[in-house]
């Protein structure tokens, strides 16, 4: 059971890169992306997990109960944060690479040879 | 007095949103003063934050958290002299630019200097930060900055097409830090640099450890483009909008390299050491990036593609500067970096003042177009040779002080590369100079391969300068004299010597942030050049002059097959930076492998 | 689960499917990060990653397929 | 390259990529039992101190502020990034709407989706507000309750049509609500400096735990994060919105005179 939630990480990522560079459309790719972050989100929180710890919130526990390390979290949710707005970014280029280029294909991206689509 | 550094982060910042929150009532011009008058106001606070910190490192605790009992519980900025320098350079480095795009756009919204203050802000509070995940906030921040700016010509094909390279490839090396970050933290349950450093300072460097630093490696050397991982950066420097190239070229990928520094001897010298495999794998990656990017930037027609591919080269070479894992050899490498980064900018300048003037950057499409330009011609002909370490320049005093520490490092034959480096980028940018401004050299080249630059037609640009606009002549003046002047001022080079002891003494530094405690610092070890050094420069500024003349001499036979050749030789690397993303990220992948399994040898062994 | 959900988005290669799946991929996830004791996280990534991100990815097909006409 | 030298290029290399991810994983303490100090010591400390219940919320606001700081900017980079990439080309105009393009028969949206609607976005504000508000006692904060606002608005999309959420929320609202946020976000920061010794100095009364106005600036960055996220998101959805429904290329001279069916 140690080593499970790693494993899992490690495939996704393998999961996620096999798919950015075997991707045929743009935004096929932005999303590999982002389930690579997602990636790091397991191993980020796996690592702070405490065996049977509550949450780190003592609204209704006692202080000092055993609890899950709350730094993982801080920085799992600034990563959250930071994966989506990439995201979003690259979405917005791939939409006006479309327009552009007239397609998603990042084979056919080339500098320099924008195939103006006709009609 | 240290409370400053946070203030010189915060300031442009807040500009940027204010920028914004008044976008649509605020005529342009007031939008330029602003954005002028914020990074004018970063600069001051910069060069206070700099003598202060000569004394020793200021360290900065955020929220008040002083540690408790050796446990960092805040962030903290650990300031010491070469990240405060570094933010100077960069501060002045947005000044120029600042004052170049006063009249380089004519139609231009205020979200382009927002994205400018954010850019500035970031790289700012990367060079103080003392905390592994500000680090890491830092560096995205800085690159999404990066890839915003770098689409902003929506008009082009090209920069979409960079962007989108430059984007992906960066987040996956921000990906590969992040995972190291965590494989940190999970060993040593902190976040602090200086504390990982001691915690890891005891036991021997087990797999964790390795992997942790390779991974963190290779994101950094993606950033600063080292070989297997630099295919982004020739489509994204030349395309960018020139203020941009500005800063990306001359900073931008330097500050990779200082995060790689700062990171390796704070956090792992103390595990790893300076064994002699791990310096041997660094010099290999350097030579290897200084080489091909000299390769490529000599088979270039394309004006920014080929300073593109000269920043790799030169990337190669301050890698190599900084493998030497020694103080000296650090402190050749600050100088060359800020010496350098101010030429390539003053060349970045050049290029954009002809593409401004002229519409186009293709070198053999401008034949002779440009001589009206007075001053930027004989500017970017006299950049160049300093580019070949012409003796009393500052590229040439870094690399001096380098090949001197290499030598008594025992790598006599790193001063090779660096003269045959010197000699292909120099010689590139004479021929480019001269067949631009004086339209001497045959119309075609066979030794130039890639392929034409896209003509571009482009609003902004349409319509003819009679003459070049002072905000532009003005930044590339004082850009050069500052590159040119680093090597003539004689206090400088003592000050950055200086530099190079503390920064590598990681002890000392865990020391004062941890427990506030000043470290003594040995005497500063002086590199003054010897004649042979400058006997060394003048003879490749002369080989870069003959290389460019070969290239421009009127084709005869044997001349031309020279020229044959070298096409050829350069033609096998071309279709490598094919453009296309899977590929970069393939070899981004393969950079990866190979590298993590080279340190798994050598460090373990 | 979380491991063959991430398979599935990355092998959907029809982009409008793959914008369902990677909806629930990020629900999936949410859920894993309460059992992992992280409510902030979970709360947020359920938010973002099964809402904002395929809402957005969605708008983006729809230029990019609306544009083919 | 080709693509069959690709990939097994690829193959290889991530082979080799994943082999060392294992490796460095492996020498982790295993799964369960973590016992970095920082974490254990902010979790004794933090309620006392920051009289906040939710101890994740006050690491992320108060002891490392300036790292949401930074993300605060990343998000707002982002949001500017968008809207510059997005912003109308050369041979683009805007037109209104028209979505019963030609090709497109959309249905008119059915009175139970309308209703619903409507009904609905009542009481997501409300969920919002309350997230936000209350992120130093129970989980969550600034940044989960803007998103919650941000798909508020959507909801006024799916109901009505995009004129009306564009009256609702018009773009300069949505952009000084971002520069606003983020601006007042930093300012407390500075404001930090200035009244307490550092940047990010708590300065406010901590109150006791568990009320609202407890834990001093955390409330206070809670909102202007909050509101820097709402209009962030609202702000990017609407520019892709926009993308989708008004901006028409206009094929003048390339398409030689069969002007696109409007």
């Amino acid at each position: 059971m140690s080593f499970l939630p790693y494993a899992v990480a490690v495939w996704i990522v393998g999961v996620g890169l096999y798919g950015i560079v075997t991707s045929r459309d743009l935004v096929h790719l932005v999303i590999c992306l982002s389930v690579m972050q997602s990636a790091s989100y397991l191993v980020l929180l796996s690592i702070g997990y405490v065996k049977d710890a509550s949450a780190p919130v003592f609204a209704d526990v006692p202080l000092g109960t055993r609890a899950v390390d709350p730094v993982v979290q801080a920085l799992t949710l600034t990563d959250v944060v930071v994966g989506t707005t990439v995201t979003a970014l690259l979405l917005a280029l791939s939409v006006q690479a479309h327009k552009r280029y007239g397609t998603l294909d990042p084979r056919r991206l080339r500098p320099g040879r924008a195939t103006r689509r006709h009609g | 007095m240290a409370d400053l550094a946070p203030l010189a982060v915060a300031i442009p910042l807040i500009a940027a949103a204010a920028l914004v929150g008044v976008a649509r009532v605020v005529p342009r011009r007031v939008v330029d003063v602003m954005a002028l008058g914020t990074s004018i106001a970063c600069v001051v606070l910069c060069a206070l934050v700099l003598d202060d910190a000569s004394g020793g490192t200021i360290v900065h605790w955020f929220g008040g958290w002083e540690p408790r009992n050796g446990v960092a519980v805040g962030i903290s900025f650990a300031i010491d002299q070469v990240g405060a320098g570094f933010a100077l350079f960069v501060a002045v480095l947005f000044v120029a630019a600042f004052v170049f795009c006063w009249r380089y756009f004519v139609v231009i919204g205020p979200v382009f200097h927002a994205l400018m203050l954010v850019f500035l802000a970031a790289m700012l509070g990367f060079s103080y930060t003392g905390d592994l995940f500000n680090l890491f906030v830092f560096f995205e921040l800085l690159s999404v900055a990066a890839y915003a700016l770098v689409a902003y010509d929506i008009e082009e094909e090209g920069p979409l097409q960079g962007a989108l390279n430059f984007a992906v490839t960066n987040t996956i090396g921000a990906f590969l830090i992040l995972t190291g970050i965590a494989l940190l933290y999970g060993r040593t349950g902190a976040l602090n640099m200086a504390q990982i450093g001691e915690t890891l300072a005891g036991e021997p460097a087990d797999g964790l450890v390795v992997v942790a630093f390779t991974l963190m490696a290779v994101g950094f050397f993606v950033k600063a483009a080292v070989v297997p991982f630099h295919f982004w950066l020739a489509d994204a420097y030349s395309v960018a909008p020139t203020p941009v190239c500005l800063l990306l070229s001359a900073a931008m990928s330097e500050l990779g390299l200082y995060a790689f520094a700062r990171v390796y001897w704070t956090v792992f010298s103390g595990a790893l050491g300076g064994d002699e495999a791990l310096e041997a794998v660094l010099l290999g990656a350097g030579t290897l990036t200084a080489l091909v990017g000299a390769v490529m930037c000599f088979g270039q027609r394309h004006l920014k593609r080929m300073l593109a591919f000269a920043t790799v080269s030169h990337v190669g070479l301050f890698l190599i500067g900084i493998a030497l894992l020694d103080a000296g050899g650090f402190a050749g490498t600050t100088l060359f970096v800020v010496a350098d980064g101010f030429v390539k900018a003053a060349l970045f300048v050049c290029v954009g003042t002809v593409q401004h003037m002229l519409g186009g950057v293709d070198e053999l499409r401008l034949y002779g177009r440009a001589r009206m330009l007075r001053i930027t011609g004989p500017l970017m002909a006299l950049l160049a040779l300093a580019l070949a370490s012409l003796p009393p320049f500052g590229p040439w005093l870094g690399k001096a002080v380098i090949d001197q520490a290499a030598r008594d490092a025992g790598a006599g034959w790193v001063a090779a590369v660096f003269v045959v480096a010197s000699i292909l980028t120099g010689a590139a940018l004479l021929r480019a100079t001269a067949r631009v401004f004086a339209g001497i050299g045959p119309h075609d080249d066979p030794s130039i391969v890639d392929a034409p630059a896209p003509e571009e037609v482009d609003a902004e640009l349409r319509y003819p300068h009679r003459r070049v606009p002072r905000t532009m002549t003005i930044p590339a003046l004082a850009l050069a004299a500052a590159g040119l002047g680093v090597g003539l001022v004689p206090g400088l080079r003592a000050s950055f010597e200086g530099a190079g002891q503390p920064f590598v003494d990681r002890a000392g530094y865990a020391a004062t942030v941890l427990h506030g405690q000043a470290a003594r610092h040995g005497e500063a070890l002086s590199l003054a050049p010897g004649p042979a050094e400058v006997l060394l420069g003048f003879a490749t500024a002369a080989c870069a002059c003959g290389l460019a003349y070969l290239a421009l001499a009127p084709p005869r036979p044997r001349l031309h097959r020279l020229g044959l050749a070298t096409g050829r030789a350069i033609a096998w690397l071309r279709p490598l930076h094919s453009g296309y993303v899977g590929d970069y990220v393939t070899w981004l992948v393969a950079g990866a492998a190979v590298l993590g399994g080279l340190f798994a040898v050598t460090l373990t062994s | 689960m979380a491991g063959a959900c991430a398979t599935c988005v990355v092998l959907a290669r029809d982009p409008l499917r793959q914008a369902m799946v990677t909806s629930i991929y990020g629900l999936v996830l949410g859920i894993l990060f309460f059992l992992f004791q992280a409510p902030d996280v979970a709360l947020s990534q359920t938010v973002v990653g099964a809402v904002a991100l395929p809402m957005m990815i969605l708008l983006a097909l729809a230029k990019v397929r609306g544009g083919e006409e | 390259m080709s693509d069959r030298v690709r990939l097994t290029v690829f193959g290889v290399s991530l082979a080799g990529l994943l082999a060392l991810l294992v490796w460095g994983l492996a020498g982790l303490p295993d799964f369960g039992d973590f016992q970095g100090a920082y974490g254990q010591l902010l979790n004794r400390v933090a309620v006392p101190e920051r009289s906040t219940t939710d101890v994740v919320t006050a690491v992320n606001f108060d002891y490392r502020g300036f790292d949401t700081l930074g993300e605060e900017f990343i998000l707002f980079a982002a949001v500017i990034g968008v809207a510059s990439i997005l912003r109308t080309l050369r041979g683009e105009r805007i037109r209104r709407p028209d979505d019963d393009a030609a090709g497109r028969h959309v249905p008119e949206t059915s009175l139970l989706v309308r209703v619903t609607g409507l009904g609905l976005v009542a009481p997501t504000i409300l969920v919002g507000i309350y997230i936000v508000a209350h992120g130093h006692q129970t989980p969550g904060g600034g940044f989960q309750g803007g998103v919650i606002l941000a798909t508020a608005l959507l909801l006024i999309y799916l109901s009505a049509d995009y004129m009306t959420m564009r009256a609702v929320g018009p773009t300069w609202l949505i952009e000084l609500a971002e520069g606003l946020g983020a601006a007042g976000f930093a300012l407390i920061g500075v404001g930090g400096l200035v009244f307490g010794s550092a940047f990010f100095e708590n300065f406010l009364g901590k109150g006791t735990p568990g009320e609202l106005p407890s834990a001093g600036t955390i409330p206070l960055s809670n909102t202007a994060v909050g509101l820097a996220v709402t209009g962030g998101f609202v702000f990017m959805l609407s520019e892709f919105l926009q993308q989708a429904l008004t901006h028409r290329r206009v094929h003048h001279h390339r398409r030689g005179g069969a002007r696109r069916a409007s």
